[in-house]
């Protein structure tokens, strides 16, 4: 009896062992200030790493955003301003970029950002030791030469219009070049110029920033500390925003989204996402290949409804680009949805065949969008068998190889329509569509500055798409994100995904 | 003394029995007397118990829950059924040739392979080995399968080995009788009793791992019904319609209970023979 | 318990340990989805996924990555993480104490509550019945939707106990809860049929025939001894519970190693999903190990050998 | 001087029709210090006797004396066939013992190990003895400190249930004297079951015969053994080991048809009419009452003559 009490006992303080800093963090929790000045920031998800030169995670940059500074960052309106540089200048060919830097800015660990820094932050994006994901969109950068202390020269191979839309991305947040030197752990201590500096960061749990008093910014940021909480589920969010819990929501989605909207503690906030939804059809595969085969699946489907039931709302596009972007183009009369002229479709072209749709599981929308397109292309008399895969298979099964009929994802915007029409009618991209005059057009955009020709040339690769059908284009939803009613000044970049907290506070009671 | 012990929970064995023969029924009935279970209306979601002629209500794509219930009944009956059985034929096999294996060395390997498999979390083999096989109803019946063999390799090896050193099959061997016929006639009559527990106790536990995998987006395959499938659905929904959990979860609960009813009361019996 | 009993204990968990880590790093090169593909992600072209996959070691050839691995987890180094770009071992002690502290937390009430249900079985026959419904339940219920039941009506609805995270008080509550019930319904099982066979057996009848009360001889004279199969039952649970966690980790949002190991799945990381295994496939025969120590502790005739 | 006295002991399994009897009615009178020896083949009902009496029947079944219920009349404790099995396998024989003197005889814990140790040296062990596990011990060492933990409740009535079956031969006489001399010692009553009718008539003062739950022949043990009257008594004697004198055959005691002599006496006969070579016809119907003297009596409508045995 003594040994197994003994062995009982030893059990129970191993255990107990944990209860000490339950104790205390739970008393830290308790502390309520009478003006907050502390953001519970709830997160959907961990980071992979903190890097943001390593990878192309959004919650990465979300994260992020608030530690590092970029060159140039856009503003509400969708222009592009100066942040660490002051002023910049392009020659005349587009491939000589000069920017003039901030003299007034220091990272935090004390030391003022020099031009070296840049250039050290492009290389290490460029080297391919590094292996950054994004280093393609730097790869027409041939030499970073640093004139000055706050003067750095990017000397191009030929002109690149969408590298100042790169040069605001989160991915180019400039680094110290000693610590970069040194081979600091960026991934789990970031160290930046930006308004808040990193404190901790408990992996699958939470990230932890404080106000950097030195912010160049004068007065800001305004919260004294910010606690990005990670909170997967989706429920569990929605209840932690609405007990006070938590301040901010990131991603909302139904049917959370209805029981917020009820919640006197909470208020959405909303943006037109730069999201287009699509259902993706590969073209190279029989009957996909002909076009009337696709324009009887795109009439076969209710956007609207798609958009309504597994989007919680957003408005129907008839091209890819999102409605919000300046270069986006009405063209949702070209193709009317006609449940007649698609099964007639179904019954003549498709010779029987069974489409298969490949679900990405990751995000609960698709697969609801993708049960209502198997059930819209059922009742129009196609055959349709769904298959769910996992982020990782759909990645390099359908986005890397091809091998699927049909499948449901939503692209992303960038800031600049390049990011997402990069390789659109070239045999590089999943849908397999091949088209001469839209890879003309869209390399035409790219090296071209002026914004007003830009927009010509897109509207041909707009049109293009929206008459070929590549996808069926179904809509571009609207971005929620759950606020505390008392929360002010938020801003939520939709393009880039990522919240500027710079302004926000907490309204005093 | 066994007649006593035959009556404990014989009623419920019976009422376990039915219940299965009923709901196999249903499952295979199910186009005749529900309707399509696929069918949406996207103007009446989430709709209450005993509304609009929804027996059960509607789910969020307004599709009727019942239907969806019969319909995926077919597919946790596969699985679960599907899987303890596949699991007993491989379990069952290999557990008697270890038994038999006079050398040792097959033996030797076999509970190495053996402990091997247990020693791999059973959810993460289970999550591997559906995504190696891919996701779908059949996919995880064998995973589960798979996964569920060790279990019945244990316990087939451990009674084939108490058979061998009884009397009676020492002396068919001295009888002369073959090898093949011997495990024929003596081992697998032995051997059965105890599997035929085991695996009606694994079909239960197969309902949930069922439903784990379908939470994890590798069993059945949407639109198509599971009830794995529909309360992994239905938990963002838990707050607004509560019933379109406890529905996919008291008919899982169920299914369950009838296997473990059906396992318990074949322990008692056998052990009352014994 | 000789030398000899220990070397081939020892022989047996290596053979064990290298035939899991083998099996799964050949399992997981068949799984599809590419981890270059995943860190790349959707915007990357294909000359930077190929540089991606390099930077991961991918382009060299099978057997090269596999002897390099093993020969590495010989001398207790798991790889580095191709997502998380740190070493699997770091990543996993990190990830450790939680996912013990709520293993350890499930594994103390599945006992509570196993015995307690066992002792009630015991002692009634009206016991007996609502005993076998309850631990039918705990099987038969999927645990995610246990979990989630449990949150909704003890956090969303009640609001007595936190919903995510470690760091309030009582957190650990509600997730050891959903970990421990079905293995609260094994320990049950087990210890029902133990304790039926004791009620039965000559010791029991011994202590009555003495005149020392019922209620004495279960719970001072039988009860202790019903642990002693339990035990290795709960040694092959706490892996199960380990398991288990992945699911409970995920709803209540608990920073242990089931959510790394679900999202070193989902993102394909390779040699972390491999070291996780190999922990795994470690501690199974350490649990096992630890069982028989107990149960040699509890019953002093096996701690003194096979002798008898 | 009597310490025990029942009438109409009965044990019986309840059914859904009708109730199965399984002992009795019996009879018992015991006086202090007397030893009585219970024999008979396995199912006769001698171990469910001593479980009645002892108040701890297997579940299911039911004990009721003349007064309707049956409690123990007076304190009894208990010795088992396996002596192993009588003890907590975690716990060191004194801590076994301590638990009875505790428990049972409320002995302050400080006087427990002395008293703990009284005990042991009362049966031929050792106090340090006291120290060891079960398990570690000799099986004779093992009776004998269940011996010991039977005096620890200070019974007033012994039972002794088949305690020398497990035991070498050598061990087994030592174990029975030892058993008959702390009851005689201590005046206690002893019930000694066994079927070995040599060895028990060897130490105890009277035996009682039983078949199929019923007592059928009583006597001193010289009687029972020298001029057995009950038929089935006679057969088992005869059977006994060195007395096949004169070249006969050994008789065989035949089968009974129907199979378990507890079912053929709930019938309502003579328990053992059904395999009895001379039976009469009323011996299936009523079980004749006691005849013969004050220290042998018998329950036989045909019973063995004296001059049958020569």
């Amino acid at each position: 009896m003594r040994s197994l009490i003994s062995v009982l006992l030893i059990i129970l303080l191993s255990l107990l062992g944990g209860i000490p800093d339950i104790v205390e963090a739970g008393g830290r929790g308790e502390v309520r200030e009478s003006v907050r000045d502390r953001l519970v920031f709830g997160l959907s998800g961990d980071p992979n790493t903190l890097d943001p030169h390593a990878t192309t995670g959004t919650l990465t940059f979300q994260t992020m955003r608030s530690v590092y500074d970029t060159l140039v960052e856009p503003d509400p309106d969708g222009r592009i301003v100066p942040a660490l540089a002051e002023s910049w200048s392009i020659n005349a060919e587009g491939t000589r970029w000069t920017f003039h830097l901030r003299e007034d800015v220091q990272f935090h660990h004390g030391r003022a950002l020099t031009a070296e820094d840049v250039r050290a932050s492009i290389l290490r994006l460029q080297d391919p030791g590094f292996a950054s994901p994004s280093a393609h969109e730097y790869a027409l950068i041939q030499e970073v030469r640093v004139l000055d202390d706050h003067t750095v020269e990017l000397i191009l191979s030929g002109p690149h219009a969408p590298l100042l839309a790169t040069l605001a991305s989160g991915w180019s947040a400039i680094l110290p070049a000693d610590l970069i030197r040194e081979g600091h752990d960026f991934d789990s201590e970031p160290l930046g110029t930006g308004p808040f500096r990193f404190e901790r960061w408990v992996r699958d749990s939470e990230i932890r920033l404080s106000r950097n008093e030195n912010y160049w910014q004068p007065g800001r940021p305004l919260l004294r500390e910010v606690q990005f909480r990670i909170i997967t589920e989706q429920a569990v969010m929605a209840q932690a925003l609405m007990t006070g819990r938590i301040d901010v929501a990131d991603i909302v989605v139904e049917p959370e989204l209805s029981l917020l909207r009820q919640s006197p503690a909470v208020r959405i906030y909303e943006s037109p996402s730069a999201l287009v939804m699509v259902l993706a059809i590969n073209t190279r595969r029989e009957p996909l290949d002909r076009l009337e085969v696709r324009r009887g699946i795109n009439a076969a489907i209710d956007k609207q409804a798609v958009m309504d039931t597994a989007y919680a709302g957003g408005e129907v596009v008839g091209t890819f680009m999102d409605v919000a972007n300046p270069y986006y183009l009405d063209f949702t009369d070209l193709h009317p949805h006609d449940p007649e002229m698609a099964r007639s479709v179904a019954a003549e072209l498709t010779g029987g065949r069974e489409l298969v749709i490949t679900l990405p599981q990751n995000f609960e929308p698709h697969v609801r969008a993708g049960e209502l397109y198997h059930e819209m292309l059922r009742n129009a008399g196609f055959r349709v068998r769904t298959q769910l895969v996992d982020w990782s298979t759909w990645l390099s099964d359908v986005y890397r190889e091809g091998r699927f009929d049909l499948t449901v994802i939503g692209h992303t915007g960038k800031l600049d329509p390049h990011g997402r029409l990069a390789q659109f009618g070239t045999d590089q991209t999943y849908v397999g569509w091949e088209d001469p005059p839209t890879v003309e057009a869209i390399e035409a955009a790219r090296v071209t500055l002026d914004p007003e020709k830009r927009f010509e040339h897109y509207a041909i690769a707009l049109r293009r798409m929206a008459e070929q059908l590549p996808f069926v284009f179904v809509g571009s939803p609207v971005r929620y994100v759950g606020l505390n009613a008392e929360l002010r000044g938020f801003y939520m970049d939709s393009r880039l995904d990522t919240a500027d907290l710079r302004n926000v506070r907490f309204e005093a009671p | 003394m066994s007649d006593l012990r035959r009556r404990e929970g014989g009623g419920g064995a019976i009422l376990a029995l039915t219940v299965l023969v009923a709901l196999g029924g249903a499952a295979l009935l199910a186009d005749r007397i529900v309707p399509d279970p696929l069918t949406q209306n996207l103007g009446a979601m989430l709709l209450a118990p005993f509304t609009q002629g929804h027996l059960l209500g509607t789910d969020h794509l307004g599709r009727d829950v019942l239907s969806r219930l019969l319909h995926g009944a077919r597919s946790s009956l596969i699985v679960s059924i599907g899987s303890a059985g596949l699991a007993a034929l491989i379990g069952t096999t290999l557990g008697m040739v270890s038994a038999v294996d006079r050398r040792g060395v097959l033996d030797r390997a076999l509970q190495i392979g053996n402990d091997a498999i247990l020693a791999f979390p059973t959810i993460l083999l289970a999550i591997t080995v559906a995504m190696v096989l891919r996701p779908g109803r059949y996919q995880v019946t064998m995973t589960l399968a798979i996964v569920f063999s060790p279990v019945l390799y244990r316990v087939s090896r451990v009674e084939a080995r108490r058979v061998i050193q009884k009397e009676f099959y020492q002396v068919s061997r001295m009888l002369g009788t073959g090898r093949f016929m011997r495990i024929v006639l003596h081992l697998l009559p032995n051997v059965l009793p105890q599997v035929l527990v085991q695996t009606a106790s694994l079909a239960a536990i197969a309902i949930g791992t069922e439903a784990a995998l379908s939470f994890l987006g590798l069993g059945t395959q949407p639109p198509h019904p599971s009830w794995g499938l529909m309360l992994s659905d239905a938990r963002r929904y838990l707050v607004q319609a509560p019933m379109l959990s406890i529905f996919p979860g008291l008919a899982a609960a169920i299914l369950a209970f009838c296997f473990q009813f059906l396992s318990d009361y074949l322990a008692e019996r056998f052990h009352a023979v014994e | 318990m000789g030398v000899r009993w220990v070397v081939s204990l020892l022989a047996q968990a290596v053979a064990v340990i290298f035939l899991v880590a083998t099996s799964s790093f050949f399992l997981l090169q068949v799984i599809p989805g590419d981890p270059a593909s995943v860190v790349a992600g959707l915007d990357a072209d294909s000359a930077t996924v190929e540089r991606v996959r390099q930077s991961m070691g991918l382009d060299r050839p099978l057997h090269q990555r596999y002897f390099e691995w093993i020969s590495g987890v010989s001398r207790g180094e798991l790889g580095v993480s191709h997502v998380q770009r740190r070493p699997v071992e770091d990543l996993i002690r990190d990830r450790l104490p939680v996912t013990i502290r709520l293993a350890g937390f499930a594994l103390l009430l599945s006992l509570l509550l196993g015995l307690g249900m066992a002792v009630i079985a015991s002692a009634h026959s009206a016991g007996t019945t609502l005993t076998r419904l309850l631990e039918y339940g705990a099987f038969a219920f999927p645990q995610f939707w246990v979990a989630l039941i449990l949150l909704y009506f003890f956090s969303f609805r009640l609001g007595w106990l936190p919903m995510f995270g470690v760091e309030e008080r009582g957190s650990m509550i509600l997730p050891a809860v959903a970990l421990a019930l079905p293995n609260a319904a094994v320990v049950s099982r087990t210890a029902r049929a133990s304790l039926r066979e004791l009620l039965q057996g000559n010791h029991a009848l011994a202590a009555r025939a003495l005149g020392i009360p019922k209620s004495r001889v279960f719970l001072i004279h039988l009860l202790p001894l019903a642990m002693i199969p339990v035990l290795p039952v709960l040694a092959i649970q706490a892996g199960y519970l380990l398991a288990g966690a992945i699911v409970v980790e995920q709803v209540f949002g608990l920073p242990g190693l089931g959510r790394l190991t679900l999202s070193a799945i989902v993102q394909r990381d390779l040699p972390l999903i491999q070291g996780i295994i190999v922990v795994f496939g470690l501690a199974f025969p350490l649990l096992n190990a630890s069982a028989d120590f107990l149960v040699g502790l509890l019953w002093p005739r096996l701690r003194h050998g096979q002798s008898s | 001087m009597t310490s025990l006295s029942i009438r109409n002991l009965i044990v019986e399994k309840p059914r859904r029709r009708g109730t199965l009897t399984l002992v009795g009615p019996l009879d018992l009178d015991l006086r202090r210090g007397e030893i009585l020896g219970l024999v008979g083949e396995s199912g006769s009902g001698k171990t469910l006797t001593l479980r009645a009496l002892a108040g701890i029947p297997p579940a299911g079944l039911e004990v009721r004396d003349s007064s309707g219920t049956y409690h123990p009349p007076c304190r009894t404790a208990m010795v088992f066939q396996d002596p192993m099995g009588f003890f907590n396998p975690r716990w060191r024989i004194s801590r076994s013992l301590e638990e009875v003197l505790r428990v049972v005889r409320r002995v302050p814990a400080p006087v427990a190990p002395a008293r703990a140790g009284e005990l042991l040296e009362a049966v031929g062990l050792a106090r340090e003895e006291g120290k060891l596990f079960p398990f570690e011990m000799s099986g004779g060492m093992v009776q004998r400190s269940a011996i010991a933990m039977a005096l620890a409740v200070e019974p007033e009535v012994m039972l002794a249930d088949e305690v020398t079956s497990a035991l070498d031969p050598a061990t087994r006489d030592r174990i029975l004297q030892l058993l008959c001399r702390v009851g005689r010692e201590r005046q206690v009553a002893t019930i000694v079951v066994s079927h070995d009718l040599p060895s028990l008539a060897a130490v105890a003062d009277r035996v009682i015969v039983l078949y199929g739950g019923r007592a059928i022949e009583e006597g001193s043990p010289g009687e029972i053994l020298g001029k057995p009257r009950h038929r089935y008594t006679d057969l088992l004697v005869r059977s006994l080991p060195g007395r096949e004198t004169r070249g006969a055959p050994l008789p065989e005691i035949p089968r009974d048809p129907a199979g378990d002599p507890i079912l053929s006496s709930s019938a309502g006969g003579c328990p053992f009419a059904r395999r009895c070579p001379v039976a009469l016809a009323r011996c299936h119907g009523e079980l004749p009452d006691w005849s013969g003297e004050k220290n042998h009596r018998f329950r036989c409508f045909v019973p063995v003559r004296g001059e049958d045995h020569g």
